[in-house]
């Protein structure tokens, strides 16, 4: 059975299975419930949330479990760190990605190395929730995409999920996965409708999907990119190239041989990612699959991404900024020659 | 206290000049009309982004402002219009910017949570909440090491108090005598959360004694309270005796961002803020009691304040947006 | 206090029975005996890594874990040898790990700064100063979520006091009443620098007041002291009282870590802390005064202890360091 | 004129002739002089860092421009900021580039973004000094090598010195730059010996120096993995191939150019990285050579790189941990096809 949900509806589904099916999960962060303590609130109308991804969930589950904290990521996120350590199972929301600096110790020190550093002895089943994307006028420091910073550092998984049916089953994966994970909540994908399946299910990590097939380009589009590699390939089609997309739905681990596949059977790789060009997630993709299908690219690999900038807040020069089919296609057209492309 | 002969011939009330009290009660103004107006023409969806206002709490950046120069720095919030205002900076170069023109004073790559004028020491609204915090702390370090007696002052929320810079940035500003002035503004809420519930102090201001520096508390809709104890904090910073906590209870009267519904908020208190309570009408009153300013004279600033902002929205509308060129350039000063 | 008949029997002294008062002795002589050993290894280059010792602050480490069971979580520091001697860590593995070997206590994979033991609820020695703090909340909110009487304990530095961790962690313990003692074992200095220096209040104790919880401050030269006072705390906490802050002057022996030249300690303090000041010597001679532990019971401890401590050694000597293919598991439980 | 000097008696060097050159230049961070208001010890004698790099300075230039801070990244890192945005030239220390998880915000939303949020209008010349690497036994909280999550911000200046007389030259360059600027100080280089100018001088960001000429491989070795890739090269040449080395000196900015240059003269690259491999600088590397000089590779383009795992403290997987000769000299034989090189 299937169901029409937003984004932010399927992620509410998702914790509220998590939180039915075990109570060591808790909801923790800066007003995932709202108005703590206001007496005339009594927990309905808060907030759940500062685009209320999370309402409701307090009125079901109650302030034991879902957690207003102060402004202290690092606090809270410590905090949460052992709380997964010592039995609990916590979902943490960082309200934006871009506050990170703020309680990066706690994810990249604590959270990431115990297992590692203490022999396998220790286990840290913690989710950390957060909101990244470029789309929405929010100014250089509430529109980055971080992940590459968390895919850098190993003992993190990380998960890009792009649609109300991904970020169910990806989420529940995360909740119930023993390492740490951080999942990044598209912004501008808040109000996107679509298909998800109705009770508990899983999405597996390490696993891409063929969003479309093609013979001629491969397309990896990262979280909300992959529309962008969609549109760009509904052009590319009509003028006879078929392109294949794929929304690579975790970063960490990577699902190389999906694309390695694809590429071996196209000979040609675009990534999109709106994130910052240098050391990021397109330049990974490029180097594994560059290294790794070496023979079979007919080719540069090329990377559609943000310029080496900050998020200008300006609308003009933030849509500028963005990946879009004409940039894909501009980058496809210098892989297979000018001439090809010139009119669309 | 001087007495005058007549409404808004007194030369002085306590230490405030009526120059003094005429630039105060215009900077309330053109903050409420700006705020005001902003808050209006985001509704109508020509604004774009996160947009914090600051109305209620004109008393706070204003009764503090006042003692300072454009050699003073300040550092401020995600809310920052009004310090911004207080400070100085152009309404034209910041409602463009609210707008992502070209002629914001950011020339649109900020927008409203980042509006900046370095030169006027305003050292830029910030969109990560406790960041201004340490951000002082190098300002009044550069006081201290160019042996001025600049002072720095960070504005900074209730809810921000809880952060970690709070207790880093006091402690350094403590132990180094930097003439940084924290003023707190306790608006009561973070957000949707109470600072009772997200702040275990009774009063932010409480620290002080534990750092051994100076600290109070003030009515922050009584603009004199705020002006006189920020005056005498700043004086502290000037000769070097170090650091204050100034806590400035307030009140902000639109929800947290634009678009909130304000569920948390408690409709009596809401209500008195917006009535007797509000900072504005407290200053009016007090200053035609004390025949300090006639309404006269106040009408009239509201006026001219009046032409001000709608020269601004004009300004911003008719402005282009940032030429394309524009998206890579100030990246870095060379690369 | 029970009266004995003769030295070595009296059934308690205080709070503290004779069991206890046995396991305390044995528990500082473990920890003073290994770190001094492992200081002589360090010297003659058989240990790798940075090493932090933990000798003069026993008193701190044992007077709170005498209060705590293995449910009872505790986060450490750097300096951690103490705290996992203390909280029960098996002292072969402890070396083992010490020595980068593959019996150690983590596989050899963490070293000094990162020995844990979760089974024994000791969270991990941590090379982060101020890391420590957030995560004893962690165990705390487990402990409340779960409805347990188990407490969480934070062992952490003058230095770390500075942190902003400290602010957000007793904040949010107090708010949240969590069963948290914070032991801040203030031993006069960060690296080189002097708490007096670096910190702007006189007691980090003093900030409970404004966090209104418990806070103390205790002479951790004096086991019985802190015995005492972290009694009352860990008491509080499982009542749900809520935190306390616990501040124990104490004194490190060795530099900050091994290498240390020291040039920043005086040399008076110095002597009279290794000598009348010593937290070992004043535990036997009160323990002997009180006609409570005899000398030769006393003795007979610190022989077993030097067998213990000689056999970790040998073991970890003995043990093989780890396989190549150890080098990339445990990053995740799965991947 | 030249003289032997260790590359930490480089660094002292360097901030010595800068803090005498311009007054506005102080030095900030945990413990740079050390033993503040300790009364016997008058300066003379303080630590001068927890290596004792900076020992001294405090004795020539006093305490008002030598600041001991309190373990408070978050705070004197933004203090550094903004004292630099208000007409100072800090040079910031954090201690181990690890901990930039108490400070990253300060860094990467406040230093990186002011001039590009500002529009211009601020300026801030802030260098920040570093130490990374691994090899000392420090495990895996003080072992890092974390230059990819700074190279992956805009904004962001990145220096890898690998010499005495690189770090001398580019930390004076990082000082008077009026960017925000990190300079990574691999903690085993500090006792290297090497010729250092006297005087003042500075080395150009963005300019990479080939170590080595050679026509059959081109190894871009990264702080000092370079001399890894140096001590392959001389193996290699025993068999008959030439590596050309390069030492990109700067990873923010990157000099593109001499890359691509050397490989289309030699038509391979290894990349010796010993930070993590996921979005790294390895990675990023590959994706802009693999792009530009596509036509010019006749092998895929390896990295050799840490594992993707934090650092082990175990001596023994420490060693096995890093790049070494033989790691490269293995990529260089699956290049180069596996019968070549079976015996080295
Ligand atoms: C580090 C960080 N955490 C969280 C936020 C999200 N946020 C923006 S404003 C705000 C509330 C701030 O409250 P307060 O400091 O009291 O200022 P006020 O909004 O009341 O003026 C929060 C949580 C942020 N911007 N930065
Ligand atoms: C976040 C962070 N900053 C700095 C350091 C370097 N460092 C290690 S121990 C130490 C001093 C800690 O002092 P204190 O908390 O008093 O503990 P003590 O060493 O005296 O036991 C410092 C600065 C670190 N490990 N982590
Ligand atoms: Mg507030
Ligand atoms: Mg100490």
């Amino acid at each position: 059975m299937a169901k029409q949900m937003t984004y932010s509806e399927a992620i509410n589904d998702a914790i509220r299975l998590a939180m039915r099916k075990d109570e060591n999960v808790i909801l923790i962060g800066e007003d995932v419930a709202g108005g703590a303590e206001v007496d005339h609130l009594q927990n309905e109308g808060a907030w759940g949330g500062v685009f209320g991804v999370t309402k409701g969930i307090v009125e079901e589950f109650g302030r034991t479990r879902v957690l207003d904290t102060p402004i202290a990521e690092a606090g809270y996120m410590g905090a949460a760190v052992s709380a997964a350590a010592t039995g609990l199972r916590p979902i943490s929301e960082l309200m934006f990605n871009d506050f990170i600096g703020s309680c990066l110790d706690e994810v990249m020190n604590q959270a990431a190395k115990f297992h590692y550093m203490f022999g396998g002895k220790a286990k840290v089943p913690l989710t950390i929730r957060t909101i990244d994307g470029a789309g929405f006028n929010a100014a250089a420091q509430h529109s980055q995409s971080l992940y590459a910073l968390f895919t850098h550092i190993p003992g993190l998984k990380v998960v890009v999920p792009s649609s109300p049916y991904d970020i169910k089953g990806l989420l529940l994966t995360a909740i119930f996965d023993d390492d740490p994970v951080i999942v990044f909540e598209d912004k501008t994908l808040y109000g996107m409708k679509g298909e998800v399946g109705e009770g508990f299910y899983t999405i597996p990590f390490g696993k891409a999907e063929i969003k479309r097939a093609g013979k001629d380009l491969t397309i990896v589009g990262i979280g909300k990119q992959v529309y962008t590699a969609l549109r760009a390939a509904d052009q590319l089609a009509k003028k006879g190239f078929e392109a294949e997309v794929i929304d690579p739905r975790t970063l960490s681990p990577l699902d190389e041989d999906t694309i390695i596949n694809s590429v071996k059977k196209t000979g040609r790789l675009i990534i999109v990612d709106e994130a910052y060009p240098r050391c990021s997630a397109a330049t990974d993709i490029a180097a594994i699959v560059g290294d790794k299908a070496f023979d079979y690219l007919d080719a540069p690999i090329k990377r559609v991404t943000a310029p080496h900038s900050p998020v200008p807040f300006s609308p003009p020069l933030e849509k500028l900024y963005m990946p879009s089919p004409q940039k894909i296609i501009d980058a496809f057209s210098t892989m297979v020659g000018d001439n090809v492309f010139t009119t669309v | 206290m001087q007495a005058g002969t007549k409404a808004g011939t007194k030369a002085s009330v306590g230490d405030m000049t009526v120059e003094k009290a005429k630039w105060i009660y215009k900077k309330m103004q053109e903050i409420r009309q700006f705020e005001n107006t902003v808050h209006g023409i985001f509704e109508k969806g020509e604004i774009p982004g996160f947009v914090h206002l600051y109305a209620g709490e004109e008393a706070v950046a204003v009764g503090v402002c006042a003692h300072l120069t454009d050699s003073d720095n300040i550092t401020s919030t995600h809310r920052g219009h009004g310090h911004c205002i207080a400070k100085g900076c152009d309404i034209d170069g910041m409602m463009a910017e609210i707008f992502g023109r070209s002629t914001g004073l950011c020339k649109g790559k900020g927008g409203s949570m980042h509006i900046a004028d370095v030169g006027k020491g305003m050292l830029g609204a910030n969109g990560i909440v406790g960041a201004g915090l340490p951000l002082s702390i190098g300002a009044g370090l550069t006081a201290k090491v160019k042996k001025t007696d600049h002072v720095a002052v960070c504005f900074f929320g209730d809810g921000a108090s809880n952060h970690g810079t709070f207790h880093e940035s006091v402690n350094m500003a403590a132990i180094w005598k930097l003439p940084v002035i924290f003023v707190c503004e306790n608006n009561g809420f973070g957000e949707a959360s109470p600072f009772d519930y997200a702040a275990a102090c009774d009063r932010v201001s409480d620290f002080a004694k534990a750092y051994k520096i100076a600290g109070e508390t003030v009515d922050a809709r009584n603009l004199q309270d705020v002006y006189e104890a920020a005056g005498k904090a700043v004086q502290r910073a000037r000769k070097g005796e170090g650091p204050t906590i100034l806590e400035c209870l307030t009140y902000r009267d639109y929800g947290h961002f634009e678009g909130d519904t304000q569920t948390y908020k408690d409709k009596d208190v809401q209500e008195h803020a917006l009535q007797e309570n509000d900072p504005i009408l407290r200053f009016q009153n007090y200053a035609k009691t004390n025949e300090w300013l006639s309404e006269e004279q106040m009408k009239a600033i509201d006026a001219e304040v009046k032409t001000e902002i709608e020269h601004a929205v004009k300004f911003a509308e008719e402005s282009p947006f940032p030429e394309p060129s524009q998206l890579t350039t100030d990246v870095y000063v060379s690369y």
